[in-house]
């Protein structure tokens, strides 16, 4: 991974706006910063994905990736995930690596990210082994989970046995079970019904926003983006910039009622309008 | 799985097609009768010889040795295959050798084997499980090679190192292509352990009774002794697709 | 007692190996001979030269001296097989209701199978030659393993062909094939009909000579007796049924060669067996003209 | 795809790494120089067989034999692996069958199929097509049991005729798994290819030309030719892989 | 497929309410009804998913499927299309069979579905082979379609090489091509960016309505499914029965504008009631 920013990166220049269209200089990244991009380059083929592209991702907070189809949204959590390798540039996470980093990801493929050899609540509990605790804390974690979604699903079956929405529940306790530091969130909630989903919307508000836990969440629900948003973060078609990066304030727990708040409503035509802007360009 | 009697007794069907084609053409005399005797006559000198004891010693023998060559072969040949075919560089470079000695026979290979393993048993097991691990390798190898790569990425996102990767997640995904390699395997085993016994030297198994009946022109002697090595061949099959049918119960889902 | 593997082709060759065996000739002697029962000539020849057996109970002579050929001082025979039409192993056989009576009459494109390598299809061809026939107008000669030779007379494919015993001696048996003349190397290419044609004997591997020679010398004597024994005892014969697992009538009926310990070689028999080496070299069959002499060993 | 030059020749360091092992083990004479040639004096043979015609000439004839009985066995398995791996209750009653004849060895076969066929050619590609249709019968079935349902289920509801829905959807979902076939096809009937010019009557082929090389011990001759049969069976499955990579794009993914 | 109504099915009887738990009595179809099930029970295992289940689906109308994850929704349309065998009942196309009736079909799990041995074109191509058509109009209707649709999509890739949406897409013009009598959509927009859905959205209703195709619509978005809807079927969990099944009478083409009508408002909130006293029950 060939970095052309690796001399910058020794200094301490204080950071631009984040994310935009650079002029070629790269920067260094903002206080408050967990996850920084710099200069990611990345093609398919003959299809320029990303081309230099920067940003700087909070700590704590909630980002909303939002964007047309095809844009780059599962390839950019894929590169910081550190499972899809790149052209050029860097991502760093306050200094670690992906790989020291405890991650949870539901994949926009939820389907193919669950194995069919295990039972849901295999599957749910495979990733504890790997965070170096002791059997009761495992067995804690998972009692904790299990109580804060009080599934009525029988978690004893095979993936395979389940409806697609139910899969889906599966890989998204999955990614919560570990308490991860960073969450990427790929359509998440695309095949959940309307109840599952305003719990999942709860829940997560709490849990993310108690922990402090970076959450990429990428949606294609605008109602769902803001409502769960600090940062909007909207892309453009390939090859993909960031069209812009909106703040969204409003107090937590957030609920129904939150979208019918005037910031709300104003912030989402706002969102609208760039992305219809940038789509139709 | 339920499954009915009918159901249960189908690859039974298969053999009664088998002695009934048998039993056919003989009976049309199609082929000379001295040369392939009816299915009745063969039946008779199987019981005989298991009457007598001698067949079912035989039997032992080959079945210790193909079973024997063939553990020899999975232990050796599945974790290799794992590691070579999760390095698709270094499975570039050692495939000739791979396809080499696949395409080999197993008897052209007898000599080398003999100066290596002198003319014991130990020459029959060695030749018998190197066949079996190729077949298995490659098979293995292939299956890793080829898995879907959605679930390994799943998997190394939730920090599982490499080899867990490959343990928990590929191996299992290419469950199906190691089923095979392991019919392969047992098939070859058995294969190369009675050309084995009919060529190198060899006071009992099956080959060499195959052997012996051919020279003295025992024919019923000799059908029964090839129908023995299938059915055997047909059984130790059989353990593997019982054993696949319960334990890859995702295949095709 | 002292360990000896021998390796053991099973035909009517071995008998002294089963007799002594089975009588307990080498325990008396002090020894343990393993048997290694081996089914093919090279193999044989390779683990001799290997060292994985220290002797073979019949091994080709013509193999024997190659090997020596290539590399002296591998092996050496303590007796020699022969053959001739009293001592009847290789011969010519037809289809029981052929019409051919003698060599003579295979003609008009006489379809034969030869048993298998170059040696014995060479002296197929040579003898055929001898008695005036011309390959591919009078006859066809293809290899087939002996296993399917009774086979190939059966299912019509051949008209007839050149073949071992006990082979023939089943063909007979089952009323499928005739014996049309015996003994023809000793006959066509040696130049007597009585002459002994020496394609076979048992060999010990030098290196056991000369490693353990009292070993060897109370292996070869033991061997000398059961020699003995297989030629003037017919009861012997019982052991082949087990040794060779033969059916017992079968047993009674194949014929033996006749088998002579080196140091009972006569003159005539020294003349016959370098007469034969001469015609392997010619075959192409061993590697350079060797002298008889020099692979034979009276212990 | 493209690779460079490192990539394209790692094949070679395969075959580069066995002749150095060869000629390893012959220069510390672990195995008797009689019995094991240096890598030299077999290349020396191998290139005086070329020279002299006769090498070339039984190479050819030992390639048109695998070829073609390789493409019999690939007419008749691979349209009937794809019938009856979609019929699993075909082909649990005709497992035994297949079990039973893939676990037996072609040497055994030989009297049989000389009987039906003579002892001319037929035979040999006979046996050998036998041999190979099995393999690719047997993975060719396996693949189509058991290739994911999904898509034959979506060509279904788009009005595909059940046979239509195999041609176009389950063969191509199998198709990694039939590539397996017939790459140990075609490694099978080269090897019985040769065994059967080894041992039915032959006056070609790479394999009658091993036999009479160990009979006379010309052991330099004898592993130039087991080199060649060996490197004969390496370029055929490079073919396959090659084909593979080039017509199965979406492995994997 | 054991049918124990086959005796009734040759009465004539007038229908009942549609749906609904049955006393037992099978029922003959309405007039207007292109599907009629009647009797319909299925189990998974232990999991009795339908039992004597009886529906009918009107002709030429959308009707709109919401119900809880794991219902048995994915599993009633493949019933219905006649892909997944069901132990006792009967499902009638007016008479025809599902084999005879010409059926688009987007499933739920759409990656699964495409050819990934075809490019993304002849995907879309590759059902009209068995519509007998001649050469001409098959060109004709692809022609027609792309225009439709007018995709910035280059549809000469390999459906492996495209991201979730786009394979979405493409399943959804594979559904489109053939013309459908009877077309299943299960939750085909679920992968979708917010324009692309606009846009269906749009051209579905005009399409549907246009040539009267009946539809089974999925979709766990309610002002998508009410939107979208002729008939809006409310399921319950399992064993699964019909809680309700509300008309919507709007004129078309429904909008945005429609969503603010209080017909709109109080068809959802009645809905929405419905579902969530049956999902909590
Ligand atoms: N393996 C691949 N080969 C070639 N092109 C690819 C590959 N994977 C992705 N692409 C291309 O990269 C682009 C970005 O894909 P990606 O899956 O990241 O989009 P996305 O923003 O997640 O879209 P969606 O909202 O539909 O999920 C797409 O245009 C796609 O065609
Ligand atoms: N192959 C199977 N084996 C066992 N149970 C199954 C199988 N397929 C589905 N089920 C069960 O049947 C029920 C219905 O599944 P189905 O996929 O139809 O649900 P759905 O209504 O489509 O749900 P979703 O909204 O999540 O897609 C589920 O509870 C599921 O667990
Ligand atoms: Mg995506
Ligand atoms: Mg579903």
């Amino acid at each position: 991974m060939a970095s052309d920013s690796s001399q910058a990166s020794g200094g301490g220049r204080v950071a631009g706006k984040a994310g935009g269209a650079t002029d070629g200089v790269q920067r260094w990244f903002a206080p408050g910063t967990h996850i920084t991009i710099r200069g990611l380059s990345k093609r398919f083929g003959d299809a320029q994905v990303y081309d230099n592209f920067d940003l700087d991702i909070p700590h704590g907070k909630v980002t909303s990736v939002f964007g047309p189809n095809g844009c780059g949204k599962s390839t950019l959590i894929n590169m910081i995930a550190g499972i899809l390798p790149f052209d050029s540039g860097e991502i760093l996470f306050e200094g670690k690596t992906a790989r020291e980093t405890r991650i949870g990801y539901v994949f926009q493929n939820y389907r193919e990210a669950v194995f069919p050899w295990m039972k849901a609540i295999d599957n749910i509990r495979y990733p504890l082994q790997y965070l170096g605790l002791d059997k009761g804390e495992r067995e804690a974690r998972m009692d904790r989970l299990m109580e804060a979604f009080d599934v009525k699903l029988d978690l004893s079956r095979y993936p395979y046995q389940m409806s697609g929405g139910q899969q889906q529940l599966v890989s998204i306790m999955r990614a919560l079970v570990v308490e991860p530091e960073v969450l990427f969130l790929d359509e998440p909630f695309s095949a959940l019904d309307y109840e599952m989903v305003m719990f999942l919307r709860d829940r997560l508000q709490k849990v993310l926003v108690e922990r402090g836990v970076t959450t990429l969440l990428v949606s294609h629900d605008l109602d769902e983006a803001v409502l769960l948003a600090d940062h909007v973060l909207l892309l453009t078609k390939r090859p993909t910039r960031v069209a812009d990066n909106l703040r969204f304030d409003a107090p937590r727990p957030r609920t129904a009622a939150t979208t019918v708040t005037p910031e709300f409503i104003e912030l989402k035509s706002e969102a609208l309008e760039i992305f219809q802007r940038e789509v139709r360009r | 799985m339920k499954t009915n009697l009918s159901a249960r007794l189908r690859p039974l069907w298969g053999m009664a097609a088998l002695v009934a084609l048998w039993a056919g053409v003989h009976a049309t005399k199609a082929i000379d009768p001295v040369l392939l005797p009816s299915p009745l006559e063969a039946l008779q000198a199987f019981w005989n010889g298991l009457a007598s004891g001698s067949l079912w010693g035989d039997f032992e023998k080959t079945i210790v040795r193909t079973v024997l060559s063939f553990l020899i072969a999975l232990a050796v040949a599945v974790p290799l295959g794992v590691i070579l075919g999760a390095n698709e560089k270094i499975y570039e470079g050692i495939e000739f050798a791979i396809d080499f000695f696949r395409s080999t026979p197993a008897s052209a290979m007898f000599p080398l084997f003999l100066v290596l393993f002198g003319v014991g048993e130990r020459t029959k097991i060695a030749v018998a499980a190197f066949g079996a691990a190729l077949a298995i390798l490659f098979n293995v190898a292939y299956g890793v090679m080829s898995a879907r790569k959605q679930r390994q990425l799943a998997a190394r996102v939730m920090g599982a190192p490499r080899w867990r990767v490959l343990t928990d997640v590929t191996l299992l995904e290419s469950m199906p292509q190691v089923f095979v390699g392991m019919r392969s395997g047992v098939s070859i085993a058995l294969v190369i352990v009675i050309v084995a016994e009919m060529f190198i030297g060899s006071t009992d198994g099956l080959g060499q009774r195959i052997m012996n009946a051919q020279t003295i022109f025992d024919m019923p002697d000799m059908y029964a002794s090839i129908f023995a090595a299938g059915l055997l061949g047909y059984v130790m099959n059989l353990v593997f697709l019982m054993a696949e049918r319960r334990f890859v119960h995702w295949g095709g889902k | 007692a002292d360990k000896i593997k021998f390796g053991v082709f099973p035909s009517s060759a071995a008998l002294p190996f089963y007799i002594a065996q089975n009588r307990g000739w080498f325990k008396e002697a002090g020894l343990e001979v393993e048997e290694v029962p081996m089914t093919s000539h090279p193999l044989t020849v390779q683990a001799i030269v290997a060292g994985s057996i220290d002797g073979a109970a019949n091994l080709v002579t013509l193999e024997g001296a190659n090997m020596e050929a290539r590399r002296r001082g591998t092996l050496k025979y303590i007796s020699l097989n022969g053959q001739n039409s009293q001592h009847v192993i290789e011969q010519f056989v037809v289809k029981a209701s052929s019409p051919a009576k003698s060599l003579k009459d295979f003609k008009g494109g006489f379809k034969l199978f030869s048993a298998p390598g170059p040696a014995n299809i060479g002296a197929a061809r040579a003898v055929l030659r001898k008695v005036g026939l011309v390959e591919n107008k009078d006859f066809t000669i293809q290899e087939q393993q002996i296993g399917v030779h009774l086979g190939a007379l059966q299912s019509g494919n051949f008209d007839g062909g050149y073949t071992l015993e006990p082979a023939a001696t089943i063909m007979v048996a089952q009323n499928i094939g005739r014996r049309v003349e015996t003994g023809v190397i000793a006959t066509y290419l040696l130049g007597r009909k009585d002459a002994s044609a020496f394609a076979a004997g048992a060999v010990l591997s030098d290196k056991f000579i000369a490693e353990r020679p009292d070993v060897a010398k109370r292996f070869a004597a033991v061997w000398a007796r059961g020699v003995k024994a297989a030629q003037t005892d017919s009861s012997t014969r019982g052991y082949l049924v087990q040794g060779m697992k033969v059916p017992p009538e079968l047993a009674a009926t194949v014929p033996l060669p006749r088998i002579v310990p080196v140091s009972e070689l006569s003159a005539a028999d020294v003349a016959d067996f370098q007469k034969f080496l001469d015609i392997g070299t010619e075959l192409g069959v061993i590697k350079e003209q060797i002298d008889g002499k020099s692979v034979v060993k009276a212990m």
